[in-house]
């Protein structure tokens, strides 16, 4: 096992949002992401959990497992990788909104719809999986290096 | 951290709500149900106070959106005060940081 | 699995402390402990893992499982239920200091020796199985009815 | 939430201390350091407000009797100030209430 990397095992529900949370405090920190950073990694996690309890699961509590891990490349940059296995019906996404956000209007604002879309502006890779089972998730973050790095 | 959001009603038409905490999955319901009612009024303004914020996600800001959408149907304002620089990133990543009236952001 | 198990594997840092103590949030929460005790069961959860981060591993970053759980008993009563298990050497405990905690003057304090007592004092169980190739520590505590019943 | 600790030297031998925030194994050693070059003091006051800590464990307290010690030896004082519930529940655990000097705890 990887000495940087924390494994979660749980059934989904909102009220362990906070674990996760703390799960990619640790990490964050131990790249020395600033807080601007720890708070977009942080959120694109907690977005991909809150959809997997809501709409993944429908808030039923089931299981998942969390993965929190930080490879340090050849070259010795580091990049923060965070896996999400759910047992959920397997989802399809294309038709997803990957793509950049679009700056938008009062008129057409809707609530909700946000999630995705902030999850692929804040991390570098987005991979989903269709397994027999279930999906598994990988989110990929590359600290940046020009965002302002200023450690909590 | 515990969500704690207190309404203060200035007037008939004027309310004020303080935001403490982080808003997220678990907590946004709570924030949802404090301003619904506020949605209700038929004219005026609400202010937000979100200078104890320091996370917000999208669940969280789903609930402001009905609140732009409620200024937008009755012509009233609806305010976001002393956003923290971390919630502001946020807004300004989502591109809503111009759809938004926004005071004394620290960013 | 037990709906309200939560388990996690990492290697044993300092650092981490906050991720066992964000379980033990989400598991005080929802049998609703009051501040007072939510506090004194994080503080011996805490206390058992610097023991095993600083004796048991000495500082080097070794493989833990932490696991929280809730217990329902048959009459509704609930108790908490934690669980290390750590691949150290196996310790003795014969000797620890299992009993009341004496009250001492300020001359015959030490700093240090204060952990192990206070896990006594504040869990209802506290057990320790030799395995071949570690340790297995388990902490039970059972919520007090009448101590200021505040939910945080 | 991040140890923060402030030292403020009122006079050659008054000293406050201010701690902000949780004092556990990871953040102990911040306090202990900042304690530390006090207790090289011949004489006087060592003042630490514990307002803004939420949670303390042995490590800390262990921290802290090294300043009893010092007290003791130098014929000094060592007081502690405003300890929150939690925290102060700990020390009466420890049975430590009536060893240290303590001023104005919530409890
Ligand atoms: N894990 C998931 N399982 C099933 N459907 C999902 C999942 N994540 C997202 N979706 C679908 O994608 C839509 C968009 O998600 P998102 O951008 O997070 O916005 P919101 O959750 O507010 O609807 C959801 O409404 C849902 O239909
Ligand atoms: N997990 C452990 N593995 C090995 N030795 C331990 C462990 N936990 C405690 N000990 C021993 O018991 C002693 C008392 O522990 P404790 O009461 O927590 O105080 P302290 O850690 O301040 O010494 C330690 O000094 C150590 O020698």
């Amino acid at each position: 096992m990887n000495m940087n990397k924390l494994s979660l095992q749980l059934h989904a529900t909102c009220d362990c949002v906070l674990v996760l949370r703390s799960m990619v405090n640790v990490l964050c920190a131990r790249s020395k992401l600033s807080a601007i950073e720890q708070n977009r990694v942080g959120l694109a996690v907690d977005e991909l959990y809150a959809n997997i309890v809501r709409h993944g699961y429908q808030g039923q509590p089931k299981p998942l497992i969390f993965e929190a891990d930080m490879l340090v490349e050849g070259h010795g940059e580091v990049s923060l990788k965070f896996t999400f296995r759910d047992y959920a019906p397997v989802v399809d996404i294309s038709g997803w909104d990957c793509g950049d956000i679009e700056p938008c209007c009062a008129e057409n604002m809707t609530p909700g719809g946000l999630g995705i879309p902030l999850i692929h502006a804040i991390m570098d890779e987005v991979k989903h999986e269709a397994m027999e089972d279930g999906n598994l998730w990988v989110l990929l973050y590359r600290p940046k290096k020009n965002e302002g790095r200023k450690i909590l | 951290m515990k969500l704690d959001v207190k309404v203060e009603k200035i007037s008939d038409c004027e309310a004020w709500v303080r935001v403490k905490g982080d808003v997220n999955i678990q907590s946004s319901p709570v924030l949802r149900a404090k301003l619904k009612p506020l949605f209700e009024q038929k004219k005026g303004e609400i202010h937000i106070d979100l200078s104890g914020v320091s996370f917000m996600d999208s669940s969280g800001i789903a609930t402001l959106v009905e609140g732009l959408q409620w200024a937008r149907n009755t012509n009233g304002r609806f305010v976001l005060h002393d956003l923290q620089e971390t919630v502001n990133d946020i807004f300004v990543l989502a591109k809503l940081d111009a759809v938004f009236e926004m005071v004394g952001s620290q960013a």
